[in-house]
């Protein structure tokens, strides 16, 4: 019954990740917790397709991780032009949107 | 003559009209006025001939026509009147002309367009025809709604101090009306779609029978929105703000003819088409009406605004139409169609000639007049003759239909029709009070001529002073209006300032009299059209066309007899 | 009694309508240009009529003539026609009507010569005549309901003429409110009738109205007698008709005198088919008759406004004509006959208190006259003899049409017949009480004229015109010889026999001889206590102010004022304001109140929507835990 | 050795047309000179979009999409069926018309409502000496095509891996363009930050969503999804998987409780942007939606039925209630828009498993039509303008009926639309849906969905007082002239709302036909 295991562990990275989401300030660092959900979900995928027998499972992992990197290189990107004007990469200070 | 598309032509000319005089350049008022009132006359004319093609003992729609309209929701652009319609239809074509009349020499708040109220007129009747003459559910609801945004900016656009509030109040109420019954018209698509082919078309779903449970919904779905178009209390709280804040013109049609489609409604719809449900919940609606008569009345006694006052007393009298609609016999019934078209004349001139008064003194507070009746005495002629015609006066048309409408709802309705016939004399109260502190007694507020000016001619000044109507005090109203209006003419301190009639507004007013007086001695020629389909409304719900004739002396002093025979 | 239709000039006393209307119509139509010849025109409409009506009458030879004249309400088994009917009932009055009518209208001419709206007086007058003799012409309770409130509309126009003086409009709207509400009655009555017997036609009711249980039949007559009351000014509606005197005299004379406060009883004797089924109604009826007959008589006796005393007067002996209805089939002719003669002298009176006032300089509060017979010889006499006729001096016409009510009152038999008899008697005592009082403070003693106002010359009597004083002239012969000519030349019961059936010869329970005996004596009695009271000792200026409470009471009428503000006036004020102050609070505020609920649960919603990412990523995975909850919670359950 | 799958080209012509013009603007970027890139960007893009719109019509017009011209192609990860065309061209038609949008230069005294670079900081001298400069971050051409492509790919999706890429595909691009703005630059990043964040992370369970599924049923392909949902539906992972898809889809359809993120956006994001999102979005978000829950889950609505049910109310009700007491016009249209997708929910729920119900038809109609009118109302909203770009405020609209009737009108048109006033296309749409709804039983629904609409309907009417009702300010707002793009918008617009009002039946058809979904 190991693959509960693996499936138990991808929960718990997801929901750290999800937590941090939450919890962390700096956009850099909530934006890594982000990752970290989808590489946990990953590991679900990859645990699937072994226990499913398909190869499925690790293609889309693969894809997965692409779209994580085009994905990082957008936020990194509007991250770092927020930065330079507001010298903060803190998600706090920008709330001048809002009710 | 009945392939001649009567009512299609009363549709599209003004809305024609409207297109073209919303379409002219600023300043060209009075071309847009005349146009205005040709269009509004052609309509007038083309009502009557329908009148004429008519024919009494035809089939219970006429002059109909019938057009596929959207397939998909089986809808047609269905048009044909019966003897109600067709009355509201002649109300329509007559008022329209008298309203255009009326506000000739009206001024616009701030820099508007007098030309924007004239088209908004004529679209606003163009959607009046097609809501009574609209025999497809859906049509009707388009243009029950459709009609709003007219009368909307009418309100918002021409009205008085608070005309925002009053205009998005009336908007949304009538809204909310709306939507719910949207619902109840897009169930009763779906149960005739049920039952075979789903249509919108009157004749199809007045054939279907519906489950009483359902019908019970639908019919709150329609009735909540009629009751607060028509309105019975306590939804009316709407009408006396919109009443008292539209331009005159707007009252006039919107207490004339507007709040009659929801007692049109029920008669139409509700009643024809959840029998059982109109059985089932006909005390409850008469609780409503007899509470509206009374109590309506009782609030208009208090209203220190005349515009308001009128409003209240025009709820009363929704509430002898829909006591009338809801007895389900053929004579109240008539009467109830019959009130509707009076009612229309009567207090459409009541509000008519309160705005020649509001006119000149520049105030709707009744405290700021007083012995109008020495300086003018036409106009207190014409007051007085509406005032009798909405207390009900023999002699007047309002008496016939609220005679009929009491007559005939006593047989089944003995309770709450004593009730309603207190309200009579609560209807004196209210009109003559009114009348004798504005008309009566020495010359007061206002009008004692302190700082008020004499309009060279016999021409009223213009409703600058409305401007500042309910401002607390009457004197500073009045200076108010002086300083508005006192640019050229000085003021004077004598009490013979305020002018009579002028004689446009004599040859508005006279119609509408003219009217009163003739339909209140002759009749019958209405209730000839109206009763064919007022029986067969009756018929419908299960009440006995013929009238309530009862069998003399076995059903001694209870009628209870008769009662049950409405009630099952 | 069948009705025939009408055949030759009979078929044209539609005409009678017309005339006054079409007068009427052109006056207010006709504005100012019509002012130079207008009375003229509608003097000559009321006499036409009245010539008219007479040829009418004399080819009626005891038939009833109904004229069917149009569809009026025709709907589902409702159908009322504009239909007239003339019997000797109708003719009799129609008579009164259009005959006392034309001599106001003469006397008007004069009475109103000075005012300048006489043109509309008279346009006023003309409604008036019409619709009266709708009233007592038309063939259906509708039509009768028309005219009633026809009248109704002529009276209320009538009395505010003088609409500056707030005392006259606030009357004339009492008398309208308070005729409204004898209204309610005469309508709900119709549709009872309507509702069991599917009729309003005379014709109808009368046929059927014997088919149905005794209750209903007691409602329609309480209901019609309510209306009764309203028209006639009887208990307890009276309180309007003292008010409605601040009308122009010939008004008071012509409408709240001699015809329009009649139509009560016409109402009722009208009705005698259904009362004759329904003994409590009747006796309703008497009781109403009597209490009223006290009530006017008393408060009579205390003003000392004249013609607020004649108002009184008025009511008191509408009370006898009640009183006299009430009994059945022995009053009706009794009371019309007393109707008659009343229209008559009280016409007369009323016309000669004008002729009073318009040498007085328009006062009208006795105190202030005196000394005026040798000023007024003919006001004098013709006033004389309508007060002699009044208070039932032998041979005149009061005597004859008073004891004849008096006597059926003491055949009714019984006690009632005695509390009944005894009632009238004492009523005929007061009766010469305070008139004899009227006459002694107007017309002899030390004059005491005053000025009218602060600043205006003290007034000089002068006899009026004669255009006013030929109507009182006329007015006085009858008042003098009506009484006897109806009684004992051409009894009127017998002309009256096609519509209230053969009168029956009561057995006497005293002999008509005494009885009017007793009456006189009784007349005789407060003659001689007014001159008591009033005669022998100076009249002071103003009423003094300590008196017995019995006069309180009576200078007050009774109270009926007070009870009438203080039941209905002021808690419908107060209930007014209360629901003014619910709608606009109550039922609009609940509105608005809703309105600003959603808006404040707008706003505060709105606080949610903080800005923060991080609170929007735990609102989003709040969403997400609820909604995999949902779905779970769906697929376990 | 995996051969090839076979692609039906044809079929795949309007994706070939945007990715197309994608790639082509990405070269044009890289080679044309800068004062010819804006022109030739346009260009491209409106060619790749109007080609495939032109090429989605030829293609529902050759073939029998309702019947066997429906296939699935590219090995079964794409659907060629009506609805797919149908959005896939309603996409297209308003992504058009949004380019126009992004291309007006003529309002803006600044000459677009793009920022001429970018990397540049807000706020720095060089920034404010390029605020009026002729340069544009011509970018935002390529980046909203490839959106625009994405979004076609999403609705067309018929395996959820590919919807996840298509996801992203138009997620990606939607985060930059919407930190793009010209001015009030501070505002439009914070949009563009908060919408990532928020939408990488709904991406995250929309994947979650992916895998359990997956993990359930061995495969991502909705046909054969549904083939084990029918046999062992129930199962928890498969149950937690739809959820977990549902949410990431919420998200980007702006339903509430996922809504948090879209008055923000849509305030700070450019206003055409903010349209093109608006639109755009919203189709394909719901596109997915259905073919989501019909195709893949159809089989085991009773599951989700209730959700759905739930979660409209909520939709309806907070973007109804919060709407009434917005100041800022965006962020009004922006509730109103959560309000809406309200409303489309109910046109969802009107399904069922035998497939002949109003519902699918009603809620593509329903997409069209909204797409339309609230395109056009931003539209409106970029003409308004005072020294510091475009005039949101509502304070600043009062009395433009005197002062700019024809915009007025036109404005007023739309928010009569949006409130469903008959007459006008709004109210078509709101009762095609209702009727699905209430079709299907759920009028307890359809009677709430009426109330919330009443609701909203003030807010809008606030609007038309403001504009009709009220005297003008003193120093209100300029109303510019709009330049050739913005008319073609608004024209197409206006008109549409009024014709689709008050003669609808020929688009209902389409819409009806359109109305099937292969799996």
């Amino acid at each position: 019954m190991t693959i509960a295991y693996y499936l138990v562990l991808a929960a718990i990275l997801f929901t750290i990740g999800a937590v941090g989401v939450l919890v962390r300030r700096n956009a850099i660092v909530v934006f890594m917790c982000v990752e970290l959900m989808l590489n946990a979900v990953n590991l679900t995928l990859i645990t699937f397709a072994r226990s499913t027998g398909t190869v499925d499972g690790q293609i889309i992992a693969l894809f997965v991780m692409v779209v994580a990197a085009a994905e990082v290189v957008i936020g990194l990107a509007i991250i770092m032009s927020i930065y330079r004007t507001r010298r903060s990469a803190s998600v706090d200070d920008a709330n001048l949107l809002k009710y | 003559m009945n392939s001649f598309p009567f009512l299609l032509l009363m549709i599209v000319v003004p809305a024609v009209g409207a297109a073209v005089v919303a379409a002219l350049p600023r300043g060209r008022d009075l071309l847009a006025k005349q146009i205005a009132l040709g269009v509004s006359l052609v309509v007038l004319l083309l009502a009557v001939l329908a009148t004429v093609a008519f024919d009494t003992d035809g089939d219970r729609f006429q002059l109909t026509s019938s057009v596929s309209w959207i397939d998909d929701f089986g809808v047609s652009f269905a048009l044909g009147v019966d003897g109600i319609a067709l009355v509201m239809l002649l109300l329509v074509g007559v008022l329209v002309p008298v309203v255009i009349g009326a506000s000739w020499d009206d001024e616009p708040v701030g820099n508007r367009s007098m030309t924007v109220f004239f088209a908004w007129i004529l679209l606003l009747e163009a959607m009046m025809v097609g809501v009574f003459a609209a025999t497809d559910v859906f049509l009707f609801y388009v243009f029950f709604e459709a009609m709003l945004v007219p009368m909307y900016f009418l309100i918002g656009s021409f009205g008085g101090p608070r005309r925002q509030y009053a205009a998005v109040k009336f908007f949304l109420y009538s809204l909310v009306g709306g939507l719910i019954m949207l619902a109840a018209v897009i169930g009763l698509y779906v149960v005739s779609a049920n039952q075979g082919e789903g249509s919108f078309a009157f004749e199809v779903l007045n054939a279907i029978d519906i489950d009483p449970d359902v019908q019970k919904l639908l019919f709150l779905g329609f009735f909540v929105a009629f009751a607060i178009k028509a309105p019975l209390v306590p939804f009316h709280t709407w009408l006396p703000d919109a009443g008292a804040e539209a331009p005159v013109g707007g009252a006039v049609l919107l207490v004339g003819v507007l709040d009659k489609v929801g007692t049109f409604g029920f008669l139409r719809y509700c009643l024809p088409l959840f029998p059982d449900a109109s059985r089932d919940f006909a005390p409850y609606v008469l609780v409503l009406a007899v509470a509206g008569v009374l109590y309506a009345a009782l609030l208009a006694m208090g209203q220190s605004d005349m515009k308001r006052l009128v409003s209240y007393t025009s709820v009363a009298h929704f509430g002898f139409i829909a006591l009338g609609i809801f007895a389900f016999t053929t004579e109240a019934g008539t009467g109830a169609v019959l009130y509707m078209v009076n009612h229309g004349i009567a207090t459409g001139l009541l509000f008519l000639v309160v705005g020649m008064l509001i006119a000149r003194g520049g105030s709707r507070r009744i405290a700021d007049y007083g012995g109008v009746a020495a300086q003018a005495p036409v106009l207190a002629g014409v007051f007085l003759i509406a005032g009798l015609a909405s207390l009900a006066l023999p002699g007047t048309n309002s008496f016939v239909s609220e005679f009929l409408v009491l007559v005939g709802s006593f047989p089944t309705r003995p309770v709450f029709t004593i009730l309603a016939t207190v309200g009579i004399i609560l209807a004196a109260l209210y009109v003559l009070l009114m009348y004798q502190r504005t008309m009566h007694g020495p010359v007061r507020g206002l009008m004692d001529g302190q700082g008020l000016t004499t309009p060279g001619t016999g021409e009223p000044t213009a409703p600058a002073g409305s401007s500042g109507a309910t401002s607390a005090t009457a004197t500073a109203t009045a200076t108010a209006t002086a300083t508005a209006t006192a640019t050229a003419t000085e003021t004077v301190t004598s009490a013979r300032w305020m002018p009579d009639l002028s004689r446009r507004e004599i040859a508005v007013a006279a119609p509408l009299v003219a009217l009163i007086i003739a339909l209140g001695v002759y009749p019958q020629p209405l209730i000839d059209l109206i009763e064919p389909a007022v029986a067969a409304t009756v018929d419908d719900v299960g009440g006995d066309p013929g009238g309530t004739v009862p069998e003399i002396g076995t059903n001694g002093a209870d009628t209870s007899g008769a009662e049950t025979e409405a009630g099952n | 009694m069948d009705t025939v239709p009408a055949d030759g000039l009979l078929s044209a006393s539609w005409l009678l309508i017309a005339l006054p209307l079409a007068g009427a119509a052109v006056l207010l139509l006709g504005g100012r240009r019509t002012d130079r010849w207008g009375h003229l025109l509608g003097t000559g409409t009321v006499v036409a009529a009245f010539v008219l009506a007479l040829a009418c009458t004399l080819q009626l030879d005891e038939r009833q003539v109904a004229v069917d004249l149009f569809t009026f309400i025709d709907s589902g088994s409702l159908d009322v026609r504009a239909g007239l009917l003339f019997d000797p009932l109708s003719a009799v009055f129609v008579l009164l009507i259009t005959g006392v009518g034309a001599l106001i209208h003469v006397y008007s001419i004069g009475y109103m010569a000075h005012d300048p709206r006489r043109r509309r007086f008279f346009a006023y007058l003309n409604l008036f005549v019409a619709a009266m003799l709708l009233l007592v012409l038309g063939d259906n309770y509708v039509a009768l309901y028309v005219g009633w409130e026809g009248v109704g509309l002529a009276s209320y126009l009538l009395i505010a003429f003088w609409h500056e003086r707030p005392a006259a409009a606030t009357a004339a709207k009492k008398a309208f409110i308070m005729n409204r509400v004898g209204d309610v009655g005469l309508a709900l009555a119709i549709f009872v009738m309507f509702a069991q017997l599917g009729t309003v036609t005379y014709e109808g009711v009368f046929g059927s109205v014997g088919l149905l249980a005794g209750g209903t039949v007691t409602a329609i007559g309480l209901l019609l007698l309510l209306g009764a009351c309203g028209k006639s000014g009887q208990f307890p509606l009276q309180a309007w008709l003292p008010d409605a005197m601040e009308g122009p005299t010939p008004v008071s004379a012509l409408i709240h005198a001699a015809t329009m406060v009649t139509a009560g009883v016409y109402l009722i004797a009208r009705s005698a088919p259904i009362y004759d089924l329904t003994e409590t109604a009747r006796t309703v009826v008497l009781a109403v008759g009597a209490v009223t007959l006290l009530i006017g008589a008393i408060a009579g006796c205390a003003y000392d406004d004249i013609k607020k005393v004649l108002a009184y007067s008025t009511v008191s002996q509408i009370g006898y004509m009640f009183l006299a209805v009430g009994l059945g089939p022995v009053g009706y002719a009794a009371a019309i006959a007393h109707l008659l003669a009343h229209g008559f002298f009280k016409a007369g009176l009323f016309l000669g208190a004008g002729s009073v006032m318009h040498a007085m300089d328009d006062q009208v509060d006795m105190r202030r006259f005196g000394g005026l017979a040798r000023k007024l010889p003919v006001t004098f006499v013709t006033f004389g003899l309508g007060y002699l006729a009044l208070i039932g001096f032998p041979f005149l016409s009061g005597y004859w049409t008073k004891d004849a009510i008096i006597e059926a009152a003491l055949d009714h038999g019984g006690a009632w017949g005695w509390v009944l008899g005894g009632v009238a008697v004492l009523g005929a005592g007061l009766t010469a009480f305070y008139m004899t009082r009227l006459m002694l403070m107007t017309f002899f003693g030390r004059a005491r004229w005053a000025p009218s106002a602060p600043g205006r010359p003290t007034p000089h009597p002068h006899e009026s015109p004669s255009v006013m004083t030929s109507p009182m002239v006329v007015l006085a012969i009858g008042s003098v010889a009506a009484g006897f000519l109806l009684v004992q030349a051409f009894p009127l019961d017998e002309w009256l026999t096609p519509v209230f059936g053969e009168p029956e010869e009561a057995e006497h329970v005293v002999a008509p001889a005494l009885v009017g005996i007793v009456v006189t004596a009784v007349m005789a009695l407060g003659v001689l206590a007014a001159w008591l009271f009033v005669g022998r000792r100076e009249v002071p200026a103003v009423a003094p102010e300590r008196v017995s409470v019995v006069t309180r009471a009576a200078r007050k009428a009774l109270y009926a004022d007070t009870i009438n503000e203080s039941l209905f006036m002021r808690p419908g004020q107060w209930l007014t304001r209360a629901l003014v102050w619910v709608d606009n609070r109550g039922v609009d505020g609940a509105v608005n109140g809703m309105a600003a609920a959603l808006g404040g649960s707008s706003s505060r919603l709105g606080r949610t929507q903080t800005g923060f990412v991080r609170t929007y990523a735990l609102g989003m995975l709040g969403g997400a835990v609820l909604v995999a909850g949902a779905l779970l919670a769906v697929t376990a359950g | 050795m995996i051969e090839a799958p076979d692609l039906s080209y044809a079929a795949l012509a309007p994706l070939l047309f945007l990715f197309g013009a994608a790639c082509v603007g990405v070269l044009v970027e890289a080679f044309a000179p800068r004062e010819a890139r804006h022109p030739a960007q346009v260009a491209v893009a409106l060619v790749g979009t109007v080609g495939g719109l032109v090429s989605a019509i030829l293609l529902a017009a050759t073939r029998d999409l309702s019947g066997d011209g429906a296939e699935v192609t590219a090995d079964g990860a794409l659907a060629v069926d009506g609805a797919g065309i149908f959005l896939q061209a309603t996409i297209a038609g308003l992504g058009a018309l949004s380019i126009l949008l992004f291309a007006e230069r003529s309002l803006d005294p600044a000459r677009s409502s793009f920022v001429a670079s970018a990397a540049v900081p807000a706020g720095s001298p060089r920034d404010r000496e390029l605020l009026t400069a002729d340069r544009v971050q011509t970018e935002v051409y390529p980046l909203a095509t490839f959106a625009i492509g994405g979004m076609m790919l999403f609705v067309a999706a018929n395996d959820l891996l590919v919807m996840f890429i298509a996801l992203e595909v138009l997620s990606l691009p939607l985060y930059l363009i919407c930190g793009l703005a010209r001015r009030r630059r501070l505002l439009s990043q914070e949009a563009a930050v908060k919408y990532f964040l928020l939408g990488a992370f709904a991406s995250a369970f929309f994947l979650y969503g992916l895998a359990l599924v997956y993990g359930a049923t061995g495969s991502v392909r909705l046909s054969t999804i549904s083939e084990s949902v029918t046999t062992g539906g129930g199962d928890t992972l498969l149950v937690l998987g739809l959820a977990l898809l549902i949410v990431g889809l919420m998200f980007k359809a702006s339903v509430a409780p996922f809504h948090t993120w879209t008055p923000d956006v849509y305030q700070g994001a450019p206003t055409p942007v903010t349209a093109f999102m608006a639109a755009c979005t919203k189709v394909a978000a719901f596109g997915a939606i259905m073919r989501l829950l019909y195709v893949g889950f159809g089989t085991d609505e009773w599951t989700w039925r209730p959700l759905v049910y739930g979660i409209a109310i909520v939709s309806m009700i907070v973007g109804a209630v919060l709407g009434l007491t917005q100041t800022d016009l965006k962020r009004m249209l922006a509730y109103s828009s959560i309000a809406h997708a309200g409303f489309l929910l109910t046109g969802v729920l009107g399904f069922d498993a035998t497939g002949d119900s109003p519902g699918l038809a009603a809620t593509l109609f329903y997409l069209l039509v909204y797409g339309l009118t609230t395109l056009g109302a931003f539209a409106v909203l970029t003409m308004i303008r005072d020294g510091d770009g475009e005039a949101t405020h509502l304070s600043q609209w009062a009395g433009l009926a005197q002062r700019a009737p024809v915009v007025a009108a036109v404005m007023t048109l739309f928010l009569l639309a949006l409130a469903g006033i008959p007459l006008t296309s709004g109210f078509t749409g709101k009762f095609a849906v209702f009727r699905a709804a209430i079709d299907d039983g759920a009028w307890p629904l359809a009677v709430v969905a009426l109330l919330a609409s009443a609701v909203a309907a003030f807010f809008y009417l606030r609007v038309v007082v403001l504009m009709y009702f009220s005297e003008p300010l003193a120093d209100g707002p300029t109303v510019g002239v709009p330049g050739l793009p913005t008319t073609i918008v608004l024209a197409v617009t206006a008109a549409a709302t009024l014709v689709l009002g008050i003669v609808p039946g020929s688009v209902l058809d389409l819409a009806g036909q359109a109305a099937n979904l292969v799996g």
